[in-house]
């Protein structure tokens, strides 16, 4: 079993010796200072938490370790002894897995081939050992309670399914050090609980665990001590247990956060949106298709949030109302008392409609282009009047976006793709509020979004729909959906199984009605 | 012979196969033409063209077609002597008679071969340049691609000719027998050199590049323009505009091959070897029909 | 200073630089240092150059065109045939040229955009197609002021003007009327891809069409205006060939895709699309135009030519790199 | 049902299938149903078809090789000359020019991978460069069994024993010997693509990059490993040219490098890298092979057979997605 027995140059746990220690790290994008004298250190069977806000350099600091930046400042030491990786391979042949905040999958390959992409364990004579590996495949996917069919390719599978794969990836190999870089960002809590189990495993057998969340529950659940880093400096690490929340937050903010979830006054207004018997679009491929459709109504200024687990399709349905996988829909959809044929993203966009993806790498942003071009790219129209662009009016615009949603940049010259993960969706979000729209159609508009930044976002949220703005919110985090919507539609196979008043909602009815029970 | 055996049917259509070896050059459009205006002065010829598009092995294919096919006559404008010649001694074996035109195959194992020698046309042009320069001035030849044949006997042959003169090439370049090719590396000369006599191209689209050169470069009178292959609306056409001092004809043999196809198929004994006469043509010869070369 | 460096205009230059300097060196006798060397190069690259102004626009996009060459031949017997032959006036010979590149472009585009065929495959369809229909118009014979009469003799008609004044140079002949139109089309290229909303949706849809999808752009709009543009140059090209050879060609432009592809690529736009401008082409069209010219004027013989072309491009390349 | 029609290999098919049908109809009096038409067929798109293998493994890695016309050009050269003029045996000979073209291969990936020049650009320098080469060690002749002495006449050696092996046809003629080296080297592309980790790693590279490196994958060798890999095909067709051919022609190959692309794309591997199999490619080069026969054994006149081509081609791809 080549793959699942512990790495030959991996350290023995030793009592005192950290099984990493990063000491006086310094990195330098472009001229642009992003890691000053960072220290870190990870003990075995631990688990440690790396917070920060959007761009502290949390990812940075940990492609560092895992071999992706070979030009950097300061020192690693394995064990005790000193090293310096040259690519990701060399990282792992050292004992270090990662599952990497943007997904790294490769489409097109099927989900098996995924999971061993790189160690794939070959038979006497380098052939492909293809039975070896599905078995083993389906082992770790069972696991991870993921049903689905081994062999299809990677690229059909929704977002959170493709977290999941990657998680899948990381551990199948029996790596000493473990980096999750955000693993849970797009997760439901089922799934996410899946993942914990493991970790617990894990630490038991005696491996590192550096963990990145921006999910306070989780990081004192899971966090044995806590590193936080703020602009690229370190600024502590603590024993969690020991650490008061309203410390932490201190550490990471630089101030003090009054409570999270401003409070919501809804004043629902007249009906925005009425959807009846709208029929699920049908991904090329997938097999849940759906008869009856989905009714329900949305009134001005009111958010509506839509609970779900994998599959429910109510992604699906966001796409469909949006017009993004092109179908004519018919009068299922009426819009201000008026039918709403969704043909096609510009239209919706003409009518007011705007759909916020969860998938931000594949169909959120344009890597290539600016900060500041991403940001206008779907109200262009008002930034170009007669069809000549008026760079400067962008600029001012997209500069108030920067500083309303707090995005970190360099300048808003800077192509969005060398954005930190959060700073990327801050971008998204502001790209779909400056097209102005009457309907928000919002899937995990906070994946990955710090705590300082979220709690703008959540009174933004508040502000829009003061000003009759509807919103449809799809998040995997329960506290944001309780405090957030008005009402709860709860999805289960393409179907609306229960509706719930903010007043009544709970957890776990939730979460009974999401399984289908 | 089966041939022969036949030919005493009046109501005889005969089938003949003709492989070009390419259809991209003026001067093989002209010889596909040729023998399709020579052919159809006979109602019982029938001719079926195949264009190889400068592919030795499509040639190939093509000749291997025919026999399949049982034409009566394959005339075949090979594109290499060396790969062309197994098919060629093929479909002498499976008793179809074969016209080689233009370029050889080896060995002798075909009916007839029509064709002109490029190294003489070379060798005429430049004997003829020394005598109209007086044997003294500088030339640019402008040559065509210089690993095909034709281009190197158009050079060897054209070197040989002005021997023992004093003239002397001050540039030669390869032009690909491109037109803007020529062009350009016209002007490329017409920047080094302040004394230009004479240009040489290898074809005649060559020297009416090289002309337009000179004539942006306001130099068209100073220099004269000489070129090869004389065809109707090109070379002859360009000597009449007073562009070229002279234009060497390389006949096309697409009459000739008809003709002596004919004979072929009708039993009648032909030469094996029949070398085509060349014409140069000049401002004063050219409305004459040219003059013919030695 | 440094960062400087790392912006693809600079590197451009850096390779234009280069080469350059072997002008320099390798100056054949001072020949280098004459201003009609210069401007020969810039007459002789114009064509290439206006081809490889939409097909930059193409690139961006996140295409390519493999039809150019046929299209410019295409164009260029159309117009010779309108212009020589019918005796069209050039108000009406134009535009028609103009209009049938165009068609040829927005046929291609139309696949692409459309029926999702593979730009390679759209404009390779359209490559052979077009020199079919340039071969088929023309007989297969160069349409110049030479023509056959109906008793087989030939007969001369006078050069319409506007082959002589688009041939001509301008200036005191210092200038080719070719190189000012590729100068325009430049600018024009520059104007949509910088200052219209249209070249900002050619970049987002070349840099991740489904974002741009989503954005509310009518991607496929958009990428029938990139190959529709890309033929409308071509068709001016081929005008300009024409004029400049004084005939209709139907063989010319073959291979020339190559060379604007080329054009584009050395710039430094990449053919992955969504990066790039037509700045960048321009500075690419130098490079090439100055590293035929030097290699050119020194008569360096076909075989060495080629080798030094390979080598010097990669040093260019790799030049480029280095600054940063 | 549906699903296997959306399958790309039974969308080759049915591209295949269609120009098939078309032979059918077009029989030119028979002459399409002899097996002798098929195998000259078959003869005919070998050395194109081997180097469509080469390329589809730089295609899906995410590359592309302009080079390989140029590489088989040399390699058809240095063959003749090691065969014929040095009088070297096959098996010092054929692993020489092996060898050869491994290394042009092998240069063009080593600036691809180490110094990440685009692909486009560092084969385009490849494909200018080894053309340069085979016309300098060939001094731009064709290296044939007539060979010029000192006093300038010319004497013929014998045909070396391999040419004619590996230009014959075996099976009592019904067989030609490069078609049997064809799908060898089809058979070799398959086991890498489908049964070695290389060939994932090939597949993960051209779908992504980024993730492929971070995942472990040595990212540069396996293009080095594709390009050199391209480059030995090259080299294998340009040894059949040469036995087919009898001779090294220093401009074997010219242009064969669209030809190739064109097999592995309209085989419907996707230029984008990632996609596709070496089973695509043998349909694309019967596709391309079979249209080129139809045309030609009916004899279609040169315009009209460019354009028809066109046409059939957009048509195939067409009809392939129409199933879907
Ligand atoms: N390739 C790059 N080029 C330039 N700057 C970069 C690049 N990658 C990251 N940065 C910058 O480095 C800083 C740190 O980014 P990093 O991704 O490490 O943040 P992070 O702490 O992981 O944030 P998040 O919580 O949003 O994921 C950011 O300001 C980012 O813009
Ligand atoms: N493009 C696609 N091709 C094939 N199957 C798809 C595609 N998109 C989604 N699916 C499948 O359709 C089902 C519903 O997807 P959807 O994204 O709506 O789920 P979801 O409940 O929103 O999940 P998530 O929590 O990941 O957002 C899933 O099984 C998913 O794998
Ligand atoms: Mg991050
Ligand atoms: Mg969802």
């Amino acid at each position: 079993m080549p793959c699942l027995e512990a790495n030959s140059n991996s350290i023995p746990p030793a009592a005192e010796m950290p099984l990493v220690e990063m000491s006086g790290i310094g990195k330098t994008f472009a001229g642009v200072r992003v890691l000053e004298d960072v220290r870190f250190e990870l003990s075995p069977g631990e688990v440690h938490v790396l917070a920060g806000e959007n761009g502290a350099g949390k990812s940075t600091l940990m492609k560092i370790l895992c071999g992706v930046y070979p030009d950097y400042e300061g020192e690693i030491r394995l064990a005790g002894r000193p090293v310096r990786f040259k690519s990701p391979h060399d990282a792992f042949r050292h004992g270090i897995a990662v599952i990497h905040q943007e997904i790294a999958l490769i489409p097109d390959l099927s989900v098996v081939d995924n999971i061993f992409l790189g160690r794939e364990p070959v038979r006497r004579g380098g052939w492909l050992d293809r039975s070896g590996q599905r078995t083993k495949a389906r082992e770790i996917l069972d696991q991870l309670g993921l049903d689905l069919d081994e062999r299809q390719p990677a690229g059909d599978f929704s977002v959170a399914i493709r977290q999941m794969i990657g998680i899948a990836k990381a551990l199948t190999f029996a790596a000493e050090v473990i980096i999750m870089d955000e693993p849970t960002a797009t997760l439901n809590g089922p799934e996410a609980e899946r993942l914990f189990t493991l970790i617990a495993r894990l630490k038991a057998q005696g491996r590192g665990i550096i963990y990145i969340s921006h999910k306070m529950e989780e990081i004192y659940r899971l966090g044995d001590r806590a590193t936080v880093l703020r602009d690229g400096r370190f600024i502590n690490t603590a024993r969690l247990p020991d650490l008061p929340e309203e410390e932490f937050i201190r550490w990471l903010v630089g101030r003090k956060l009054d409570q999270q979830f401003p409070p919501r006054r809804a004043s629902p207004g007249a009906t925005r949106l009425e959807v009846t018997g709208f029929p699920l679009p049908n991904p090329a491929g997938s097999r849940n298709n759906v008869g009856a459709g989905v009714t329900f109504r949305v009134a001005a200024g009111e958010i509506l949030g839509f609970a779900g687990l994998q599959g429910s399709g109510n992604s699906e349905l966001f796409h469909g109302l949006f017009g993004a996988c092109g179908d004519e829909v018919g009068d299922s959809v009426m819009l201000d008392g008026r039918p709403f044929r969704s043909v096609s993203p510009a239209y919706s966009l003409r009518h007011g409609v705007a759909l916020l993806t969860n998938d931000r790498k594949g169909n959120g942003l344009v890597p290539a282009l600016s900060t500041a071009r991403n940001i206008t790219l779907a109200a262009l129209k008002k930034f170009s009047p007669r069809g000549w662009l008026r760079p400067k009016s962008e600029q001012e615009a997209a500069a108030t976006q920067r500083d309303a949603l707090n995005i970190r940049v360099a300048s808003l010259d800077q192509e969005v793709g060398e954005l930190s993960g959060g700073n990327q969706q801050k971008v998204v979000l502001a790209k779909w509020l400056e097209t102005a729209p009457k309907v928000l159609l919002l899937d995990e508009p906070t994946r990955g979004v710090d705590i300082g930044a979220k709690h703008e976002i959540y009174e933004l949220m508040n502000r829009l729909t003061a000003t009759g703005i509807s919103i449809l919110l799809i998040t995997s985090e329960m506290p944001e959906l309780l405090a957030l919507a008005d009402r709860i539609l709860v999805m289960h196979r393409g179907r609306i199984v229960a509706e719930f008043d903010r007043t009544v909602a709970t957890p776990e009815k939730i979460a009974h009605a999401a399984m289908g029970e | 012979q089966p041939v022969s055996a036949e030919s005493a049917n009046p109501a005889k259509k005969w089938t003949i196969g003709m492989s070009q070896c390419n259809l991209g050059e003026p001067w093989r459009v002209q010889m596909n033409a040729d023998v399709k205006k020579a052919a159809e002065a006979h109602p019982e010829l029938h001719v079926i063209f195949k264009d190889a598009q400068n592919d030795t092995l499509k040639q190939r294919a093509h000749v291997e077609e025919f026999v399949a096919a049982n034409v009566d006559l394959i005339i075949i404008s090979p594109k290499e002597a060396q790969p062309l010649t197994p098919p060629v001694v093929a479909a002498m074996h499976a008793g179809i008679p074969v016209i080689v035109l233009d370029r050889r195959v080896v060995g002798d194992k075909y009916t007839c071969f029509i064709g002109a020698d490029n190294k003489k046309i070379g060798q005429a042009a430049g004997r003829w340049i020394v005598q109209k320069l007086g044997g003294k001035g500088t030339i640019v030849e402008l040559k065509g691609l210089m690993t095909s044949t034709p281009g190197q006997d158009r050079n060897s042959g054209f070197r040989e000719g002005i021997k023992g003169s004093d003239l002397k090439v001050i540039f030669d370049v390869d032009m690909k027998w491109l037109e803007p090719n020529a062009r350009k590396e016209m002007e490329s000369a017409l920047s080094r050199f302040s004394d230009i006599s004479l240009v040489y191209a290898h074809n005649d689209p060559g020297a009416h590049g090289a002309w337009l050169a000179a004539k942006a470069a306001g130099r068209e009178k100073n220099i004269l323009f000489v070129g090869i292959d004389a065809l109707p609306q090109e070379g002859q056409a360009y000597v009449k505009q007073g562009i070229l001092t002279a234009s060497f004809e390389y006949p096309t043999g697409g009459r000739e091959a008809i003709e002596n196809g004919l004979k072929i198929l009708n039993g009648e004994k032909i030469e094996k070897e029949i070398v085509l006469p060349s014409r140069v043509f000049t401002a004063e010869t050219v409305d004459k029909g040219g003059e013919w070369l030695k | 200073m440094k960062s400087w460096f790392r912006h693809p205009f600079a590197r451009a230059m850096a390779a234009l630089a280069l080469v350059l300097l072997l002008g320099f060196i390798f100056n054949a006798d001072g020949a280098f240092f004459k201003w009609g060397t210069h401007s020969d190069m810039y007459r002789a690259i114009s064509v290439y150059g206006i081809l490889a102004c939409g097909m930059t626009m193409v690139i961006i996009i996140g295409g390519i065109d493999l039809g150019v060459g046929s299209i410019l031949g295409l164009s260029a017997v159309l117009f010779s045939l309108l212009a020589i032959r019918q005796g069209w006036p050039p108000w009406m010979a134009i535009p028609a040229t103009l209009m049938a590149g165009a068609v040829c472009g927005l046929a291609a585009g139309g696949l692409i955009a459309r029926f999702r065929v593979q730009p390679f495959i759209a404009t390779l369809a359209m490559m052979v197609f077009a020199r079919g229909l340039a071969k088929w118009i023309s007989g297969g014979q160069k349409i110049s002021t030479v023509i056959q009469k109906a008793n087989g003799d030939f007969m001369n008609v006078p050069v319409p003007a506007v082959f002589d004044q688009l041939g001509a140079k301008i200036l005191h002949g210092n200038l080719a009327v070719v190189t000012v139109i590729f100068l325009i089309s430049i600018m024009v290229c520059w104007i949509i891809l910088t200052k219209l909303r249209w070249g900002r949706f050619m970049y987002a849809i070349g840099g991740n069409e489904e974002a741009a999808r989503l954005s509310g752009i009518p991607v496929w709009a958009m990428k029938l205006l990139a190959y529709g543009l890309s033929g409308l140059f071509c068709a001016v090209a081929g005008i300009c060939q024409a004029a400049q050879e004084l005939q209709g060609d139907p063989e010319a432009g073959v291979s020339y895709e190559l060379t604007a592809i080329a054009i584009v690529v050395i710039g430094g736009t990449s053919l992955a699309g969504g990066r790039g401008g037509i700045g960048l082409t321009l500075l690419g069209a130098l490079t090439i135009g100055y590293l035929e010219k030097i290699l050119s004027i020194n008569a360096v013989g076909e075989a060495a030519r080629l080798m030094l072309t390979g080598v010097i491009i990669v040093g260019a390349v790799l030049f480029q790199r280095m600054r940063k």
